[in-house]
């Protein structure tokens, strides 16, 4: 049982710890903004939950108590994750990283103007 | 904990090398967040909870650095 | 102990103060209030005359500061006898003179309230039994002839000349009063019963040289002897009775005054005998013969003055009790003749409009009675027989010819004599003869008449007494004289005559040969050369005002060079500073003896190079601003990350919020500055700055990494041992901050609180225009606001949490209090500063005011029950339904420092957040023009 | 002199409070002002004006206490002094807390005429600004001194500024930035010093440096080095002074004139740290040694600040620029007294440093007077300018001058005096020298501002309305503190008594630790 | 370890020096950062670098220095933190202000030098 | 009762979250929960945010299912693009029409498309019909917003009417 458990153990936290790892990974490796963006949420998601989970049983199993509090951890990410992304997408629009398709039905011509890209460097 | 320390590196690369700013945000963003694997992963290593309320605060809080950041690009004026 | 000495010295002070301060409006009341000071202490000097003449010497002594040796401590001597009443007695006639001198329109009240002052400071210097007092009022004539020479302060020459006299005298106090110390130092005691006991042991101390300096560089200067002698004639810029009182009886001869009071302990040496006799050879000479070259009557008297003084002291120096016999009846017989003379001119100068003689004439036509009384004193300054000046004169010429034992001396002290007395004679001449005889009055604008009454009287009173001493001195002078000298010399005194016929001597045959000498030198320079035409530059005064005005310029010039107001100048300094007094000695001491290092965790190689990269970009990024702000939170980060390596939470958590909130912050004021630095800075300088930077960095980081390696003893072990039995915390680190050393942080929360206090009084009436506005109202941001109402609630939850675990657990008052306040502050930026505030109506200001109160009552609770402040206390009270619910005292500190910290951080954020634009003219905000362009200007190198 | 060491009793009464007072009224009475600003002006000064009264009475009974002789200690929280904090009063401290609680009140006085509505939360400001200056005057740690140090600067930071704008911004930017800077400084030494030895108690340490190895002595002479370094920074001594003119002379009158006890704050800190902590002076020995090596820099550079502080007065194109540099001066001769090092130079130093600070203040607020008086002109130098009130502006201006200037008969002339007297023999020649030349230039100085400003005034030009009258309470302000100045003079004796004693305290640490180890907890255990 | 640590507190201090040297006040403000952060970790260290042991009590362990890390410096940081923190935002908001009333961000800039 | 308890849901949530924070059920700490769970909410309730209207919540489970489980997968999928060669990747913008009109629906559903790896939510536009919608790999418009339409919004409609 022990052994299994920590083979589980185990198993959670490389995943974990290989989410995260992807996650930094594409920010090194992809070439734009918009793609890098799409990192880390694997590391917000899965990578996290992932060394959560295998948090909670370690601290259970191995003697600190049991206690769901890590969830917590997820549970604010979760809530807060979507909002960086969303923030920063915007903010790359803004200055103009990425030209956004023109929305179906809207009145020709954006109201916002395109920043040209002052920022870059 | 390797891949993580990894992890933060890359971050850092992206953090220094640009080009635009939310490439930065974005870096600085995935650096807290690693550092909230770091901070469970130290905790087991350590057999200790202790670390808990830090990784808690980040994850709730972190988020904050990265809004106002990018609330700066888009309105200079971060509280209007 | 007699009262009278007091009371006399107070009495012109307190006059002069209710003078300043009631100003009487009446002249007449003015004259009599300042008459009656003088008139009371000459009462008062006459009933202690009795016993000064028996050869007592009442005293009068208060302590004051005994550590220091000053006392107050009064003395009644015969030379302070024969001073005092010479102070008092000419005062009288000053004031009474003064009355109807000063015009309608002056200030009467202020003249005679400093004429008062100086009064009372002549006589303090004179009465005074103990030598740091005398310096002291020595010190006070210096102020208040400065204010009295200054009187006519629109005249450019009375102010130079007031400051002239209070520099070189004050100059000469400064020394004195060194000298005044050596003394004491050496001594034991500034007594002048003791000191004056003392003068074996004073000259053959080896500081004797040093205090001789000290004391001869004070009297010199206070007596106008060359080369100090050039500020006497322009301290004539004073109104006349001024110079007759300060140039004739009192001012200036408080240097020969000190020279007589000190000689019992520092005459009679070869050093002494040289300098002193030889700086009044000079002086004598040196003003009698410019006296001869002036065209202004009390230009002419000054350097007469110069001459007399450079007399007097040259008897001094002489150094034998004839000497100083002689020296100390010329010092009377000066005063009356030269006071007289100078009234003289006072009223030729009130009354023609000038007293320029050259062009005056023929007035004793005009003036009868002041003539003659002017001519009369003239002779005696001329020293004619029958006339004071001639006794005095015939001592000095007899004492000249008798010097013992320096057979160099005595001839050219005898030539000296003999010159002097031939340019005595031809000054007076020219006074006489300018003013009273030949043609003239030219171009004076106005009727000449006789004087007031009362303006004359006391020149009458002054030339009587010439006349009255210079025909029967033994009658008149020779008691004062008398008790005078015993003052000075003691039973030493020797055996003189005061008659006015010698017999056929040689004195008596140089006197003859002065008076036919200078007749004869009077109207060979007038024929020779026209005198009118000399132009005499005042050689001193040049060199005066070059020296001072190059002493301003250089100041100047090196204060505004040094001190620029250049922060980076100061920084500088602080930085090489830190070098030269830290660095360089103690690195070189420090050497080997550092341990090992420990090994490092993959996690931490990580940590260290995120730090390392980090910094070394931000100083490379540091002038496009909003990227290196963002490098700088990845080196935050990284630092809060080391606290997490190396056992440290409650730090980590800490610095974690305090870089969201700087970050925040940052932005913040990043929108009312430029974005990016502009390059002032030349290559040159960067290097130079970072060569600096690099030393201190290296310096520092070896002493950290000494310190480091170093085995490790400390109080900890005890805070650990108490903190859970003591301090009822498991938290060592937080029971530190609140229960160990709560002191610290009653500090710590009061700087947070007043950092909010400085922001908001910074920043709620200004009005800041942003460096850049960005078009459009703010968007809409329904998303993210939704999820960030979730959020706030929730974070309000985690951070009661984190303050009550606080004592047990990583948390307390000041990390929860940031948990609150950065969810505010995310409100603050998603909804905007209005929607929150309109609705979330916290007044921060109060907010932090009670935080203090809170902390503060819990620390003085125990004080009510006898413990000290802050001491903290602990209960389990049972609650009902809740149980055991664990209460330390320490809880209640915390919650203070949780609402300072949120009042002060929100306070600080919001009013930032909230800065007004500036106004447009018309009154109406709008959107603030471009900033202003940066003034490209250079730094200095 | 052997101190008496306070027996243990019950602190039932308000009197065995007393050290910890003068630190907590100023700030329960900073606090409650926060809660009532919105009441207005009237019943802040009430509380401000109770806050100063009381405290004159508690700093007046701190000093009676402390001139009995007794150490006493204070432990905060009833923890042993090298555990917890420790108030100390001695005689130094007491005279200190009592010079700054008489200097707050002429200033609190002068500063209800009016500038208080201006500058926003001054009450409450000044009244946490007593609160540093007195914890940093009390304080036994050297830590808490680091914290007492910053709660006395960051109030000033907003006196400073409340209300102000333009130049004096600039300048406020120079003077936090540098004091950022040394106090980044001291909290490097004090890491170093507990890295090293292992306690933050300036007793403790004393201990603890003269047991330290020679390795360990290498880093508390940096660590001693660098916190000379920041204390000569706050008390303006050369190199270090340049960023005190434009500060001072850019603060308002009140800030400014309480700001003339702020170096004093720098001077006191060399002479406590370094009297106790880093070695006993009078005494020999390697920590002696410490001592000595720091020590040696401290006349010259007194020396030289006092010529260049000189020079500065002398260059000053502005009254309050002239006023500045004499404060500078007044530090430098405090330096040169305290460096001297023998019980007679440091009591003279001692009551140098009280006339000073009151006189300093008192030139701030007459200078302010003046330049009000002065219409357009203000308190340019280079210019003569017209002046209202010339009479008793004049007085004011006067005495104060007489005082700075140490002529006589002020305090001035008897603190210069007893420096003098005191200068040992090796060291009178340059130290003798530099005194009394910069005296005497301090009296051209000032003689030519007097001249430029009272006897070269001009009549009061028709155009420009005339200025209102220097309201009585400002003068009175003013006077106030020149009248302390002549309770000095003429209190000369019991005063050096005083001193005296207190330097005697200073020079004799070894009762001081006896005293901080002597104190025992109420409550607790000595000792686990 | 210890080396790490005192060389990035080293880098941080050369840093910070160099920047609070340059003549900007949002430079000057940066330097003051990262000195402080330099100073902290050097305040920390003084009660030397040890892992994995926060002192925060449990039952049944000994407390002494072996299984604890010495808490004092870190309350001292901490102390030092808030302090640094009250600082820099002063500091921000005058620079602010100067750079407004005065027109230039330098940091001598606006202003006649001595006056 | 209503002014009381402004925000069941949010009551519910502090309540549990504080729990789950202290783990310890004991009275004292339940008390303690209670009260802010009441007092929180309220607070936040100041802010005035737009009220939520609840419909079916029974379909939170079978969201939450889904979402998780999408999660698991597309995780795969995208660090497995990472790993891949960048050229066969063909990001892009699609503007998605939303038929939900509460703001929390909207919310909730642009959270789970930023929190399903491969597509993040970038821009609501201001009429809130559309979500501009960024994905790693978008290969066919139609078929991606047909995808987020009828997997999520669908349910969040019944959820937040
Ligand atoms: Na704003
Ligand atoms: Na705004």
């Amino acid at each position: 049982m022990n052994a299994a458990l920590e083979y589980l153990l185990a198993a959670l936290l490389l995943i974990g710890s290989g989410f995260v790892l992807v996650g930094s990974l594409g920010l090194i490796k992809l070439s734009d903004f918009f793609k890098r963006l799409h990192g880390p949420t694997k590391a917000t998601t899965l990578g996290v939950g992932c060394i959560l989970l295998a948090s909670i049983g370690h601290h259970a199993w191995l003697g600190d108590g049991f206690g769901l509090r890590e969830i917590l951890v997820t549970l604010f990410l979760f809530i807060t994750a979507p909002v960086s992304a969303h923030l920063m997408s915007l903010a790359a629009l803004r200055i103009g990283l990425e030209r956004r398709p023109p929305r179906p039905g809207a009145r020709s011509g954006d109201p916002r103007p395109e920043n040209p890209d002052r920022r870059r460097g | 904990m390797f891949m993580v320390a990894a992890a933060m590196l890359f971050s850092l690369y992206r953090l220094l090398a640009g080009p635009s700013v939310p490439d930065r945000i974005l870096a600085l963003d995935t650096l807290y967040i690693n550092t909230i694997a770091a901070l469970m992963l130290f905790g087991m290593q350590l057999h200790s909870t202790i670390y808990f309320e830090a990784a808690l605060v980040i994850a709730m809080l972190g988020f904050v650095g990265t809004v106002m950041l990018s609330k700066y690009v888009l309105r200079r004026d971060i509280v209007e | 102990m007699v009262f009278q000495l007091p009371l006399l010295l107070a009495l012109p002070f307190a006059f002069a103060v209710v003078m300043l301060v009631w100003r009487p409006a009446s002249r007449r009341t003015t004259a009599w209030l300042a008459g009656i000071a003088p008139l009371i202490g000459l009462g008062l000097l006459a009933a202690l005359t009795p016993a000064v003449l028996d050869g007592s010497v009442p005293q009068s002594i208060h302590p004051w500061v005994p550590q220091l040796g000053l006392t107050f401590s009064l003395r009644l001597d015969g030379l302070a006898w024969m001073f005092a009443l010479m102070v008092l007695a000419i005062g009288v006639l000053v004031v009474m003179y003064a009355r109807y001198y000063l015009s309608q329109n002056e200030d009467a009240p202020k003249f005679f309230g400093y004429l008062l002052l100086f009064m009372g400071s002549m006589l303090g210097m004179v009465v005074a039994g103990n030598l740091l007092l005398l310096a002291i009022f020595w010190e006070l004539t210096s102020i208040s002839s400065f204010l009295l020479i200054g009187y006519w302060s629109r005249q450019n020459e009375a102010r130079e000349g007031a400051r002239m006299a209070l520099t070189i005298t004050g100059a000469g106090g400064l020394a004195l009063l060194g000298g005044v110390i050596m003394i004491g130092q050496v001594v034991g005691s500034y007594e002048l019963d003791a000191v004056l006991a003392a003068g074996d042991l004073l000259r053959a101390h080896p500081l004797y040289p040093a205090i001789l300096a000290l004391v001869l560089a004070g009297i010199f200067t206070k007596s106008a002897q060359f080369p100090f002698h050039f500020w006497l004639p322009h301290a004539m810029a004073a109104p006349t009775p001024v110079s007759a009182y300060l140039h004739s009886a009192t001012m200036v001869k408080a240097g020969v005054f000190l020279l007589a009071r000190l000689h019992p302990a520092l005459a009679g040496t070869e050093l002494f005998f040289y300098v002193v006799t030889s700086v009044g050879a000079a002086t004598l000479l040196v003003g009698a013969w410019n006296a001869i070259f002036q065209h202004d009557l009390k230009g002419l008297l000054a350097y007469s003055t110069i001459s007399h003084l450079g007399l007097i002291t040259m008897l001094f120096g002489l150094s034998t009790p004839m000497a100083v016999v002689a020296g100390l009846f010329h010092i009377l017989n000066h005063a009356t003749f030269k006071a007289s003379l100078f009234m003289a001119a006072g009223i030729i100068d009130h009354e023609t409009g000038t007293r320029d003689m050259r062009r005056l004439g023929n007035l004793r036509r005009y003036l009868p009675f002041t003539s003659a009384l002017a001519i009369i004193a003239a002779l005696a300054m001329a020293g004619i027989p029958l006339l004071n000046g001639f006794l005095s004169k015939e001592m000095f010429f007899a004492l000249a010819l008798e010097i013992e034992g320096h057979a160099g001396m005595r001839t050219a002290a005898s030539v000296v004599a003999f010159l002097a007395g031939v340019f005595g004679v031809a000054y007076s001449l020219r006074f006489v003869h300018d003013t009273f005889f030949g043609d003239g009055p030219r171009a004076v604008d106005r009727e000449i008449h006789e004087p007031p009454r009362f303006m004359k009287i006391p020149v009458e009173v002054l030339v009587v007494l010439c006349l009255a001493v210079g025909v029967v001195p033994a009658w008149t002078i020779a008691p004062v004289l008398a008790t005078a000298a015993h003052g000075v010399l003691g039973d030493a005194v020797p055996e003189y005559s005061l008659a006015v016929w010698h017999g056929f001597n040689v004195p008596l045959m140089m006197s003859l040969g002065g008076v036919i000498g200078g007749g004869l030198l009077y109207l060979g320079l007038r024929r020779l050369i026209n005198l009118h035409a000399v132009a005499r530059h005042a050689f001193g005064r040049h060199l005066f005002r070059v020296n001072t005005r190059a002493l301003l310029t250089n100041a100047r010039r090196f204060t505004f060079h040094v001190t620029d107001g250049s922060l980076q100048r100061s920084l500088w300094w602080v930085l090489i500073a830190l070098l030269a007094v830290a660095g360089l000695p103690t690195l070189t001491a420090l050497g080997a003896g550092a341990g090992a290092s420990q090994p490092m965790p993959a996690l931490g190689w990580a940590v260290w190079l995120v730090a390392v990269a980090a910094t070394v970009t931000t100083v490379f990024l540091h002038r496009k601003r909003l990227l290196a702000l963002l490098v700088v939170g990845a080196v935050g980060l990284a630092v809060s990350l080391v606290f997490v390596l190396m056992s440290a939470p409650d730090l980590a958590l800490t610095q974690l919020l305090v870089e969201l909130v700087t970050i925040a912050l940052m932005l913040l004021a990043l929108n009312y500055l430029p974005q990016q630095s502009v390059r002032t800075d030349n290559n040159a300088r960067r290097w130079r700055d970072g060569a600096i930077a690099l030393v201190i960095g290296a310096g520092i980081g070896t002493l950290a990494y000494a310190m480091m390696t170093r085995p490790l003893d400390t109080v900890a072990t005890e805070l650990l041992a108490r903190s859970l039995p003591e301090g009822y915390g498991r938290n060592v680190v937080n029971v530190i901050l609140v229960d160990f050393r709560g002191f610290d942080t009653f500090g710590e929360i009061t700087v947070f609180g007043i950092a909010g206090l400085v922001v908001h009084a910074l920043l709620r009436r200004a009005r800041i225009a942003a460096d850049e506005v960005v078009p459009g109202v703010a968007d809409p941001l329904p998303m993210p606001s939704n999820l960030s109402h979730l959020l706030f609630p929730l974070a309000l939850a985690v951070s009661v949490y984190l303050f009550l675990r606080g004592h047990n657990a990583p948390g307390g008052g000041f990390i929860a209090g940031l948990v609150l306040a950065v969810p505010l502050l995310l409100q603050y930026v998603l909804l905007g500063s209005q929607h929150v505030e309109s609705r979330l109506g916290f007044d921060y200001v109060r907010c932090i005011g009670i935080g203090l109160l809170v902390a503060a009552a819990t620390g003085v609770v125990p004080m009510l029950l006898g413990y000290p402040f802050l001491t903290s206390g602990h209960a389990e009270p049972r609650v009902p339904l809740v149980g055991e619910l664990p209460l330390a005292s320490a809880m209640g500190f915390d919650t203070g420092v949780y609402l300072v910290v949120f009042g002060g951080a929100m306070l600080i954020l919001s009013m930032m957040g909230t800065v007004r634009p500036p106004r447009a003219p018309t009154g109406k905000a709008v959107p603030p023009a471009p900033a202003p362009a940066e003034p490209t200007n250079v730094e200095p190198a | 002199m052997i101190a008496a060491v306070e027996a243990p009793v019950a602190l039932t009464s308000l009197g065995a409070h007393l050290p910890v007072l003068p630190i907590l009224l100023p700030l329960l009475f900073g606090a409650v002002l926060l809660l009532v600003e919105r009441r207005g002006i009237a019943l802040q000064r009430t509380i401000s004006w109770l806050g100063v009264a009381t405290l004159t009475a508690v700093a007046a009974a701190l000093l009676l206490a402390a001139d009995t002789g007794t150490i006493s200690l204070y432990l905060v929280g009833d923890w042993p002094a090298r555990l917890g904090i420790a108030l100390v009063a001695d005689r130094t401290s007491a005279l200190l807390v009592l010079t700054t609680t008489l200097l707050a009140g002429a200033c609190l006085l002068y500063a209800c005429a009016g500038w208080d509505r201006r500058a926003i939360h001054f009450h409450a400001l000044f009244q946490l600004q007593l609160t540093g200056l007195n914890g940093a005057f009390l304080t036994g740690d050297l830590f808490n001194l680091f914290v007492f140090f910053e709660v006395m600067l960051i109030a000033s930071y907003g006196l400073l500024l409340s209300g102000g704008r333009g130049p004096r911004m600039r300048a406020g930017l120079h003077y936090v930035v540098l004091n950022i800077t040394a106090s980044t400084l001291f909290l490097i030494a004090l890491g170093l010093l507990y890295g090293v030895l292992g306690s933050l108690n300036m007793a403790e340490l004393a201990l603890r440096t003269s047991q330290a190895g020679a390795a360990d002595l290498a880093l508390v002479r940096a660590a001693s080095g660098i916190l000379l370094v920041v204390f000569c920074t706050k008390a303006a001594l050369v190199p270090l002074y340049l960023w005190l003119p434009n500060a001072y002379s850019r603060a308002p009158a009140v800030v400014a004139a309480l700001f003339a006890v702020m170096t004093k704050v720098g001077v006191y800190a060399v002479l406590r740290v370094y009297t106790l902590v880093f070695g006993d002076l009078a005494a020999g020995g390697e920590a002696a040694a410490l001592a000595g090596w720091a020590w040696e820099w401290l006349l010259p550079a007194g020396l030289l600040t006092l010529v260049l502080a000189t020079l500065g007065a002398l260059a000053s194109k502005s009254l309050r620029m002239l006023v500045a540099f004499l404060v500078i001066a007044s530090a430098a001769t405090l330096f040169v007294a305290i460096s001297l090092g023998t019980a007679a130079a440091i009591s003279a130093g001692l009551y140098y440093l009280v006339h000073s600070t009151f006189v300093a203040g008192a030139l701030f607020l007459v200078v302010d007077l003046i330049r009000r008086q002065r219409g357009a002109v203000g308190d340019n130098l280079d210019v003569a300018g017209p002046l209202r009130h010339n009479a008793l502006l004049g007085l004011l201006f006067g005495t104060a001058a007489i005082s700075v200037s140490g002529m006589p008969p002020l305090s001035g002339f008897l603190g210069k005096v007893m420096l003098l007297d005191a200068v040992p023999a090796d060291a009178v020649a340059w130290t003798w020298s530099v005194v009394l030349v910069t005296s005497l230039l301090t009296v051209v100085a000032l003689a030519r501002t007097a001249s430029q400003t009272f006897w070269r005034a001009q009549p009061w030009p028709q155009t420009t309305p005339l200025p209102a009258p220097p309201s009585r309470i400002q003068v009175a302000a003013a006077a106030l503190l020149l009248v302390y100045g002549i309770g000095m003079t003429v209190l000369g004796g019991p005063i050096m008594r005083y001193t005296d004693a207190a330097a005697a305290q200073l020079l004799a640490p070894a009762d001081y630790v006896r005293a901080a180890h002597g104190a025992t907890p109420q409550l607790r255990e000595p000792s686990p | 370890m210890e080396f790490a640590l005192a060389s990035l507190i080293g880098l941080l201090t050369a840093a910070g020096v160099y920047l609070l040297l340059r003549a900007r006040s949002f430079d000057v403000i940066l330097g003051l950062t990262l000195l402080s952060y330099a100073t902290n970790l050097l305040i920390f260290s003084s009660g030397r670098l040890v892992i994995g042991k926060p002192p925060v009590l449990e039952d049944g362990v000994a407390t002494t220095l072996a299984h604890y890390t010495d808490p004092l410096p870190q309350a001292l940081v901490l102390t030092a933190i808030v302090i640094a923190f009250a600082m820099t935002a002063v500091t921000i908001v005058i620079a602010m202000r100067s750079r407004s009333d005065n027109g230039s961000d330098h940091v001598d800039a606006g202003g006649e030098g001595m006056p | 009762m209503r002014r009381l308890l402004t925000s069941p849901p949010l009551s519910l949530a502090v309540l549990l979250l504080w729990l789950l924070l202290v783990a310890d059920f004991s009275p004292g700490q339940l008390a303690i929960g209670v009260i802010l769970a009441l007092l929180l909410p309220w607070l936040a309730g100041l802010l005035e945010p737009e009220r939520a209207a609840f419909g079916r919540t029974i379909a939170l489970l079978a969201l939450t299912r889904r979402v998780l489980w999408d999660m698991i997968l597309s995780n795969i999928e995208v660090a497995r693009r990472i790993l891949g060669p960048e050229r066969a990747l063909t990001p892009g913008f699609v503007w998605i029409p939303l038929d939900l009109t509460s703001i929390h629906g909207i919310t909730a559903l642009a959270s789970i498309i930023t929190l399903t790896p491969g597509t993040v939510s970038a821009e609501l536009s201001e009429d809130r019909r559309f979500l501009l919608v960024h994905c790693f790999n978008l290969k066919d418009a139609d078929v991606q917003i047909a995808e987020i339409k009828t997997r999520y919004e669908s349910l969040l409609m019944e959820i937040f009417p």
